[in-house]
C-alpha cells in the first residue's frame, strides 16, 4: 500500500514542482529577469507544472541567484527554513556559483550561496539561457524524485 | 472596451508562442557566447587568456613541470575576451548553453602543457608549446638572419636570467641583429 | 439499508466528495489552460491540479508558532466540508438533488458563504500581517457581493416561487431557462460569483502582489493541499449554482445524459468565469464596490422590480 | 509617528516580496489602508564595485560595470566608455557610436518593455505582462544575434566595439524590429482603452512638477512629470544629434503618465534603431588607445530609467584612481515618499514600481534613513548634474 503511495507522491512532486525565486544579494538582476523569462510565453515552464510560488511556505524549488550580501545572509537562512521538506535548491548564475566579477573577498559579500545552504544544482551563465536554468530545475526535480524513494 | 487585448489573446490562442524547448533545440545565432573551450590541440599556454579575463575565471598554474590552464566557467562573465586575447585562436566560446550539473567544479575545460627549464638555472618557466610558437614566429618573420641554436639558446633562458649581468652580452649581440634586420 | 448505502455513497463518491474534487480538479485544469493560451502560452497537461494536490498532500506542513492552532487546522476542514455538501444540494441526473428538501436553496447559498468566513479565519489565526490584510479584504468584499448575490438569486426565487431547488429546475425546464427570463439578474450575478470565487478583477483577498498570497500565505504542506481543494470545490459549486439556477434547462429522462449536460454546463459556466478573470485587472479593494453596488446591485434590483410588477414575465 | 493618535501599522513591503523583484525593504506604516509614511532602506544588493573598479585596469571595468545592473548592462558601459574616452581623450569612430546607439536603444526598448511588464503584474494584469514579454523576446532576439547573449551585451569596450553589424544581421534586426513596433503599438491600445487600468492608475502616485524639481527626478520619472529633459538631446554623447527622435512628454504626473511615457519612448527608440542602421557609416570599430594621463571627466548617458553619470579620475597608471557612478534609481528612489503618502495599500506596489526601481544599480551607497537629511543629499547631487567639473 505504501509502496503505491510513494510511487504516487513521487509522481506528484515529479509534475508540480513550484519554485520560488530569491534573489540573494550581490547580483545584477540579469539571473532574475532570466528566470523570469523562463515564465513567459517563449518558455512557459507552466506545460511542466513549474509554477512561481508567491511565498517560500509553498515552494518545493528554491531558485536562488546572485551571490550573499551580508545584509541577506540571516534572510537567506530563513527563507531556506521557511521552505517545507523535502527542498532542493538551485543556484542559477555565475555569481550564485562563485561570485562572478565581484569576486569573494570584497567588503559587502558574504560568500558565495553554497556555503550558507546545501545547493543541489548548479546553473553556469551570465545569466544562463532560460533554457539552461528550465534544464537546471528538471535535474532538480530529479533529486526531489530521488529522495522520495528513499524515504 | 477590451477589443485589442481579446483580439490578441485570440490570436495567441490559436498559436501560442511557446517554443516547444526540450522537443526543438533553441535558436543559437552566431557568434554566441557559451562555455569557453581550450582546444588543446592548438593550445600554446602563454596565459594571454588569464591575463585579460575580468573575472579570473582562468587560473594558471605551474607545479612539478607542467603548467597547468584553467576555465572555470562557474566564473565565467562570457564576455569573449579570452577568445579575442588568444594568439592562436585555441580558446573559443562554445555556441551551446552550458548544461546545468550538480557539482560546480564540472564546468572546468583545462590544457596541461609541458615546460621548458631554464638552461642555466633550471627552473621551469614557459611551455614548450610556446618557445615553439616564437620560434616559429620569428623565423617565419626573420627568415635567416637568427639561427635555431641561438635562438633557442635566448628563449631556453628564463627572464631572470636574462638579465643577469653575464648572459646580458651574447643576448645583446642577439637583439642587435634582429633590430638591424628590422630598420633595413 | 440499501438507501443510506447509496446515499453513503452520494456523499462519498458521486456527487460528493471525490467527484467534486476530481471534476473541480478540470476546471482549474480548464481555467489555468485557458488562461495559458490566452496569454500566448501552452500550459500545464490534464492532470495539473491532481499532482499539484497530491504533491502538498505529501509535503511537510509548517505550523507557525504564534498561530491559532485550532483555527489553522480547523479553517480549510470547515470549507471543504460545507463545499462538500453544498454540491449534495445541487440536482445532476434529474431535476432531483440527492437532499432535496423544501426551502434548500436557502442553505444552499448559506453553505456557499462559509468558505469565505472559513478563509477570513485561516486569514486571523495564521497571525501573519499579510494574512490579517487578507482576512480583512475577504471581509470588505464579502459586505460587498453578498447583496448583489442575494438580490439575483431572490430575482429567480420570485420568478418560479418558490425556495426549492427541484422546483426552480423543473420550472425551467417548462418555462425556459432564467437566463433568459431574467438577463439582467444573470448578469449581476456572474459578477458576484466573480467576486465568491475571488478571481480578478476581484481577486484582492490573495493579491499576489500586494500581500503574497493573502490568508494562504503561512500554509504548507497538507493544509495548504487542503486549499488546493478548496479552491477545486470553490469552482464546481458556484458554477454548479449557476448552471442550475440560470440554465435548468433541459432535463431529459436520460439520467447519464443529465449528468454529462450538467457537466458541460458547469464548464461552460467556468469558461465565462475563467475569461473574465483573464482580460481583466485588479481592482483596488475600495474600487470593487462600483462594479458590486453600482453595477451589479442596481441591475438586479431593476429585474427584481420589473418581476415584481409582472413586465415581461 | 507619534502624533499620530490611531493605531499606525507598519507593512514590510520587501525584500523578499513578490512585487519587488529587486531588494529593498519598504516599511510603509498604514492607518487602515492608507499610507501615513515610509521608510525605505536599500542597500541588500551592495556590492562594494567602486571599490572593485579602482583595483582593475580600465579594460578589465568594463565588464564589471555591465554588471552594475543587468536590466540596462548597455547604458552602463556606455556611460563607462564614454567617460574614459574623455577623460584619455580617445576619438571613437562614427561607426562604433553608431553600434552603441543600436544597441544603448535596443537596450532601452526591451528594459521599457519589461518594466511594461512588471507594472501590469503588480496591477495584477497578467496577461498584458505575458502579451508584453512576449513581444519583449523579439528584441532580445535582436540583441542575442547582436552581441551574443540576452543579457550582458560585452560589446562596448574602451575606444570602440568589439562586434560589427554586418548587412544581414541588419535587415535580421530591422524584421524583428516590425514586429516589436507592432507588438508595441497594440501595447499602448490596449491600456489606452482599458477602463480598468486607467482606474488603478490615473491620479495615483502623483508627483508634481514642482515636487519632481525638488526631488531632482531623472529620465521617464519626471519626463512623466511633465519635465522635458533627456541626456540624449542635451548631451549627445554617442552621435545622437544625427537621428531624429522625439523627447516623450506627459502632464499628468502619475502612474499612467509614466507607463504612457515608457511606451512612447520604446516607439522612439524603434526610430532611432531604423535610422542608425540605415545610416550606418563605414569606417573602423576602434579607436587608437592613448597612455593614460591624470585627468578627470564625466560621462553621461540617458539610462532606461533616466540621467547616469559615470566619474573617472585617472592617473599614469592603467588602473583608474577613482570612479563614482550615480545611478538614476538612486535619484529617483527617494521620490516615492511623496508619491506613496496620502495613497491606498494596495498602490504601495504599482507605485515603488512605476519608477522603475533598479535597485541592483543603485545599491552602492546605503541609507539608512531617508526621512532626515534627504534633501542635503539631493542638493549634493544637484551639484553634479551641472555640466562640467565640479571636483
Amino acid at each position: 500500500m505504501c509502496g503505491l503511495l510513494c510511487k504516487l507522491a513521487a509522481w506528484a512532486r515529479k509534475k508540480s514542482p513550484w519554485i520560488f525565486h530569491l534573489p540573494a544579494g550581490g547580483l545584477c538582476n540579469g539571473c532574475d529577469i532570466e528566470i523570469v523569462a523562463a515564465l513567459t510565453p517563449r518558455y512557459d515552464v507552466e506545460r511542466f507544472g513549474i509554477l512561481l510560488a508567491p511565498s517560500p511556505k509553498h515552494a518545493d524549488i528554491l531558485v536562488v541567484a546572485g551571490q550573499v550580501t551580508k545584509h541577506t545572509k540571516e534572510r537567506l537562512l530563513r527563507v531556506y527554513q521557511q521552505v517545507p521538506e523535502p527542498k532542493a535548491v538551485v543556484a542559477v548564475g555565475s555569481c550564485a556559483i562563485s561570485g562572478n566579477v565581484f569576486g569573494t573577498e570584497n567588503y559587502p559579500l558574504a560568500g558565495t550561496v553554497d556555503q550558507f545552504i546545501p545547493v543541489d544544482v548548479y546553473v553556469p551563465g551570465c545569466p544562463p539561457k532560460p533554457e539552461a536554468i528550465i534544464l537546471g530545475i528538471v535535474e532538480a526535480i530529479k533529486k526531489l524524485e530521488g529522495e522520495t524513494r528513499k524515504s | 472596451m477590451k477589443v485589442n487585448i481579446l483580439k490578441e489573446a485570440a490570436k495567441y490562442f490559436v498559436k501560442p508562442a511557446t517554443v516547444p524547448f526540450p522537443a526543438v533545440q533553441p535558436h543559437f545565432p552566431k557568434k554566441f557566447r557559451g562555455p569557453p573551450r581550450y582546444d588543446p590541440e592548438t593550445c600554446i599556454g602563454c596565459g594571454a587568456c588569464a591575463h585579460v579575463c575580468p573575472s579570473d575565471a582562468i587560473t594558471v598554474t605551474t607545479k612539478d613541470g607542467k603548467k597547468i590552464l584553467e576555465v572555470w566557467f562557474g566564473k565565467c562573465t562570457f564576455c569573449a575576451r579570452c577568445e579575442e586575447a588568444c594568439p592562436v585562436d585555441s580558446i573559443k566560446l562554445m555556441e551551446i548553453y552550458s548544461t546545468p550539473s550538480p557539482n560546480k567544479f564540472d564546468f572546468v575545460s583545462r590544457v596541461e602543457h609541458d615546460m621548458v627549464k631554464c638552461r642555466i638555472c633550471g627552473k621551469y618557466f614557459a611551455t614548450v608549446k610556446h618557445v615553439e610558437w616564437i620560434i616559429k614566429n620569428v623565423r617565419e618573420k626573420m627568415g635567416e638572419t637568427v639561427s635555431i641554436s641561438e635562438l633557442k639558446n635566448y628563449l631556453m633562458t628564463c627572464p631572470e636570467c636574462r638579465h643577469k649581468v653575464e648572459n646580458v652580452p651574447s643576448f645583446r649581440k642577439l637583439l642587435m641583429r634582429v633590430l638591424v634586420k628590422e630598420v633595413k | 439499508m440499501v438507501a443510506q448505502l447509496l446515499l453513503i455513497i452520494g456523499l462519498l463518491v458521486y456527487p460528493g466528495f471525490v467527484f467534486s474534487i476530481l471534476y473541480g480538479g478540470i476546471l482549474i485544469w480548464i481555467y489555468r489552460k485557458i488562461r495559458a493560451r490566452m496569454q500566448g502560452r501552452r500550459g500545464p497537461p490534464w492532470y495539473q491540479t491532481y499532482a499539484d494536490i497530491m504533491k502538498l498532500l505529501s509535503k511537510e506542513t509548517i505550523i507557525p508558532r504564534n498561530a491559532w492552532r485550532v483555527g489553522f487546522i480547523g479553517a480549510p476542514i470547515i470549507s471543504i466540508v460545507s463545499l462538500a455538501t453544498a454540491m449534495l444540494l445541487i440536482p445532476i441526473w434529474s431535476s432531483k438533488p440527492l437532499l432535496g428538501f423544501v426551502g434548500d436553496t436557502i442553505v444552499l447559498l448559506y453553505l456557499l458563504t462559509v468558505p469565505t468566513f472559513a478563509i477570513i479565519l485561516a486569514g486571523i489565526s495564521s497571525n501573519s500581517p499579510y494574512g490579517i490584510v487578507g482576512a480583512s479584504r475577504e471581509a470588505s468584499l464579502l459586505v460587498w457581493y453578498e447583496l448583489p448575490f442575494w438580490f439575483s438569486i431572490a430575482t429567480i426565487l420570485i420568478l418560479t416561487g418558490t425556495l426549492s431547488v427541484e422546483k426552480i429546475v423543473s420550472i425551467q425546464a417548462t418555462l425556459g431557462p432564467n437566463i433568459i427570463r431574467a438577463p439582467l439578474a444573470f448578469i449581476a450575478f456572474i459578477i458576484a460569483a466573480q467576486a465568491k470565487l475571488a478571481k480578478r478583477p476581484f481577486d484582492i483577498p490573495h493579491a499576489e502582489t500586494e500581500i503574497v498570497a493573502g490568508p494562504y500565505t503561512e500554509y504548507s504542506g497538507v493544509l495548504r493541499g487542503f486549499f488546493e481543494i478548496n479552491e477545486a470545490l470553490k469552482w464546481l459549486t458556484i458554477s454548479s449554482v449557476t448552471a442550475t439556477f440560470f440554465l435548468g434547462w433541459p432535463i431529459t429522462g436520460n439520467p447519464v445524459f443529465n449528468a454529462l449536460l450538467f457537466m458541460v454546463k458547469v464548464a461552460l459556466f467556468a469558461i465565462i468565469f475563467a475569461v473574465i478573470d483573464i482580460i481583466n485587472p485588479r481592482f483596488r479593494i475600495e474600487q470593487a464596490h462600483w462594479p458590486l453596488w453600482k453595477v451589479a446591485l442596481i441591475i438586479a434590483l431593476i429585474d427584481l422590480v420589473r418581476i415584481l410588477a409582472g413586465i415581461g414575465v | 509617528m507619534g502624533m499620530c493618535s490611531r493605531k499606525v501599522y507598519s507593512v514590510p513591503v520587501g525584500p523578499y516580496h513578490p512585487a519587488l523583484e529587486e531588494m529593498a525593504f519598504y516599511k510603509v506604516y498604514v492607518e487602515g489602508e492608507r499610507i501615513v509614511d515610509a521608510l525605505i532602506k536599500p542597500g541588500f544588493n551592495h556590492r562594494g564595485i567602486e571599490k572593485l573598479a579602482m583595483k582593475r585596469s580600465y579594460r578589465r571595468n568594463v565588464q564589471l560595470f555591465e554588471r552594475v545592473c543587468g536590466i540596462c548592462s548597455a547604458a552602463h558601459t556606455t556611460a563607462y566608455c564614454v567617460a574614459v574616452e574623455r577623460c584619455l581623450k580617445i576619438d571613437v569612430p562614427k561607426r562604433a557610436q553608431y553600434i552603441r546607439a543600436v544597441q544603448a536603444e535596443a537596450n532601452r526598448i526591451h528594459s521599457h518593455l519589461l518594466w511594461f511588464g512588471v507594472a501590469m503584474h503588480v496591477i495584477g494584469f497578467d496577461t498584458l505582462f505575458m502579451h508584453s514579454w512576449a513581444i519583449r523576446e523579439d528584441i532580445l532576439d535582436v540583441v542575442e544575434t547582436l552581441t551574443g547573449n540576452r543579457v550582458n551585451y560585452s560589446v562596448n569596450t574602451i575606444g570602440g566595439v568589439r562586434r560589427d553589424i554586418t548587412p544581414e544581421m541588419g535587415k535580421y534586426i530591422l524584421e524583428k524590429l516590425n514586429k516589436v513596433e507592432k507588438g508595441t503599438k497594440y501595447l499602448i491600445r490596449a491600456v489606452k482603452e482599458d477602463l480598468t487600468i486607467k482606474a488603478r492608475t490615473k491620479e495615483v502616485g502623483v508627483l508634481t512638477k514642482e515636487e519632481a524639481r525638488k526631488y531632482c527626478d531623472v529620465g521617464p520619472t519626471a519626463r512623466a512629470s511633465g519635465i522635458e529633459e533627456d541626456v540624449r538631446r542635451a548631451d549627445p554623447h554617442i552621435n545622437y544629434e544625427d537621428f531624429d527622435f522625439e523627447v516623450c512628454v506627459e502632464d499628468t504626473c502619475d502612474v499612467y503618465a509614466r507607463i504612457m511615457v515608457r511606451l512612447r519612448e520604446a516607439l522612439e527608440s524603434i526610430k532611432i534603431v531604423r535610422q542608425a542602421i540605415k545610416n550606418l557609416p563605414k569606417g573602423p570599430l576602434m579607436a587608437e588607445l592613448t597612455v593614460p594621463r591624470p585627468n578627470e571627466d564625466i560621462g553621461r548617458t540617458e539610462a532606461p530609467r533616466g540621467e547616469l553619470i559615470y566619474y573617472i579620475k585617472s592617473n599614469y597608471t592603467n588602473v583608474p584612481e577613482r570612479v563614482k557612478l550615480r545611478t538614476p534609481t538612486f535619484v529617483n528612489l527617494p521620490s516615492t515618499k511623496p508619491m506613496l503618502i496620502g495613497d491606498k495599500l494596495a498602490d504601495a506596489p504599482q507605485i515603488i514600481v512605476s519608477i522603475d526601481p533598479c535597485l541592483s544599480c543603485n545599491d552602492r551607497v546605503i541609507i539608512i534613513d531617508v526621512r532626515t537629511g534627504k534633501e542635503k543629499t539631493m542638493l549634493l547631487d544637484e551639484i553634479i548634474r551641472r555640466k562640467g567639473k565640479v571636483w
